[in-house]
């Protein structure tokens, strides 16, 4: 694992936001960034137009066009090897668990700290889930 | 008689329209609070965390300083945008809205401000519990704007028959004998009598204000 | 008889101490906004303006870059208070206050909206303003709810006799002919109807969805 570099897509309608989170990721060191979507219809688009296919994506739920709840069911459906980690501001249950329903391996809130996040793809990739307090804590 | 009769609906339906209205802002201003303020606040905290990555010593402490400032923050900006969400009126029942009310003034450090509920908690019917908030509401607007007053006690007890709310600032206080001008008053009294309460307003000079409503089940 | 008009008083009353409850959320949250996050904001700018002294090269310019951040988050949490505080609805009218609905619309990114007045503003009684509105804030709620769209478009023109109001989405549009049984669009009819406004929505599956409303003066 530690050699082959995880190769991540994040999909976020808050363009700052987005480009912060790259910017973390790839100070992370073994992660590179495929693309940036600011919805699920771009993603879509993106991941046609990208000669690679993501180990996993973080996606916003709240975006306009194509919300995070319907691009993670369309992952389910038509690309389940790729991981969905869901990064989100929303904390409340209903959120979370609908999320989690359609399919996403884990749900972190945006101001996690950078550790957690690190920690957090690495499961994901490697056990499949990662269940932070908050997910256990609404299962 | 008929005409009257439209004229009474069409402004049933105006004051209708208008609490849409107020409602649909406050459920805006939580969103853009939520998906604008909120986010970027999670990205000063991304830049302070990878600023925390390659600092050391001093310069590492007041980074996590300032994280904490930016989480404090988020954090309110969560709880405002949770109470603008939350578009019914009073849905969580009388007695935690003017709990709520309470920990405002103690978070925005305005006085010290406590409450102490007794009795069982019962429910009134929705209406008496919005008038009745609403009276509570402009005792404190009261507080805030004209007491000057450094402490506020907030009495809530509930018997079998009657619900009596105290209320007691220890402010400049003000004389009764000269009647207001102002409605904030006199539309509390009148608003009380409507639900069959009864309302008294204690006041003196430098001895602070004190207001009783007592309500029957 | 006399007891139709008591319960018809109450309920206006009550009406109006619900919008009282509204009108004073909206302030105590702008307030606590601006007293409790904004202040949060400024700590962290001075925490962040000590860093930079300290700091130099490449840190130098991350702490700028955050400090950014912070100022753009201190701007929205103002203008989010100001609008707060307008605690008189339509104050600036109705022109002005669609073009508020719209900006939000863009600077929550949420699509590209824009906004064309054409004519001489006229202003019309304020009820009628007040459920023209409300009129116009049911159809974006409906854009945001349901419609998918990338773009929304709102013309206003003015004539000597008439306003009218036309807004039109790109989104996944809707069948007109199956009944809604939800109140949204019903309840717009209806209010067009009570101030004599004509009112049209129409749609089509793929086709987006366009309201014409018009109102004589
Ligand atoms: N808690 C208080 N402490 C000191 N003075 C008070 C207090 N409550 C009321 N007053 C005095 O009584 C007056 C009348 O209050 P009232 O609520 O009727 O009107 P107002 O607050 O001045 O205006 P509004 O109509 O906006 O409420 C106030 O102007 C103030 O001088
Ligand atoms: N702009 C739009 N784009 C796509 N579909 C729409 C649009 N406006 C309305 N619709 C469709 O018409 C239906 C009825 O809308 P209506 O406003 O009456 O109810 P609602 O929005 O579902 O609920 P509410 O009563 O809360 O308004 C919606 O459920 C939706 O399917
Ligand atoms: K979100
Ligand atoms: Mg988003
Ligand atoms: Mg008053
Ligand atoms: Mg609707």
């Amino acid at each position: 694992m530690e050699e082959r570099t995880c190769k991540i897509a994040i999909v976020d309608d808050h363009t700052l936001l987005a480009t912060s989170l790259e910017q973390l990721i790839i100070s992370f060191g073994n992660f590179s960034v495929l693309h940036v979507s600011k919805n699920g219809k771009e993603f879509q688009q993106n991941l046609l137009a990208c000669a690679e296919m993501p180990d996993l994506v973080l996606l916003d739920i709240n975006m306009p066009v194509m919300d995070g709840y319907e691009t993670a069911n369309w992952l389910k459906e038509q690309h389940p090897k790729i991981n969905v980690l869901a990064l989100s501001m929303e904390d409340d249950e209903a959120a979370i668990i609908k999320m989690i329903h359609n399919g996403a391996k884990g749900y972190l809130l945006k101001d996690t700290p950078p550790e957690t996040l690190k920690v957090a793809i690495s499961e994901i990739i490697n056990n499949g889930f990662y269940h932070s307090d908050l997910v256990a804590n609404t299962l | 008689l008929q005409k009257m009769q439209e004229q009474q609906k069409f402004e049933k339906e105006l004051a209708k329209t208008e609490i849409e209205i107020k409602e649909n802002t406050l459920k805006n201003i939580g969103w853009e609070l939520h998906d604008n303020v909120g986010q970027l606040l999670s990205v000063v905290n991304i830049h302070l965390n990878m600023l925390e990555q390659k600092s050391s010593g001093e310069q590492t402490s007041q980074i996590k300083e300032t994280k904490e400032v930016v989480s404090h923050a988020l954090q309110e900006v969560r709880s405002l945008s949770k109470t603008l969400n939350n578009d019914v009126i009073l849905k969580n029942g009388l007695v935690t809205s003017i709990q709520t009310e309470v920990e405002r003034f103690n978070r925005l450090k305005f006085l010290e401000a406590s409450i102490l509920v007794e009795g069982e908690e019962k429910r009134l019917n929705s209406s008496d519990e919005i008038i009745i908030f609403r009276i509570v509401q402009e005792f404190l607007s009261n507080v805030i704007k004209h007491a000057k007053a450094t402490s506020l006690q907030v009495f809530v007890t509930f018997s079998e028959t009657t619900l009596t709310i105290v209320m007691q600032d220890n402010g400049v206080g003000f004389s009764t004998k000269t009647k207001s001008t102002n409605s904030g008053t006199e539309t509390m009294r009148s608003r009380a009598e409507m639900i069959g309460a009864t309302f008294e307003l204690n006041s003196e000079i430098g001895q602070g204000t004190t207001l009783k409503l007592s309500y029957t089940f």
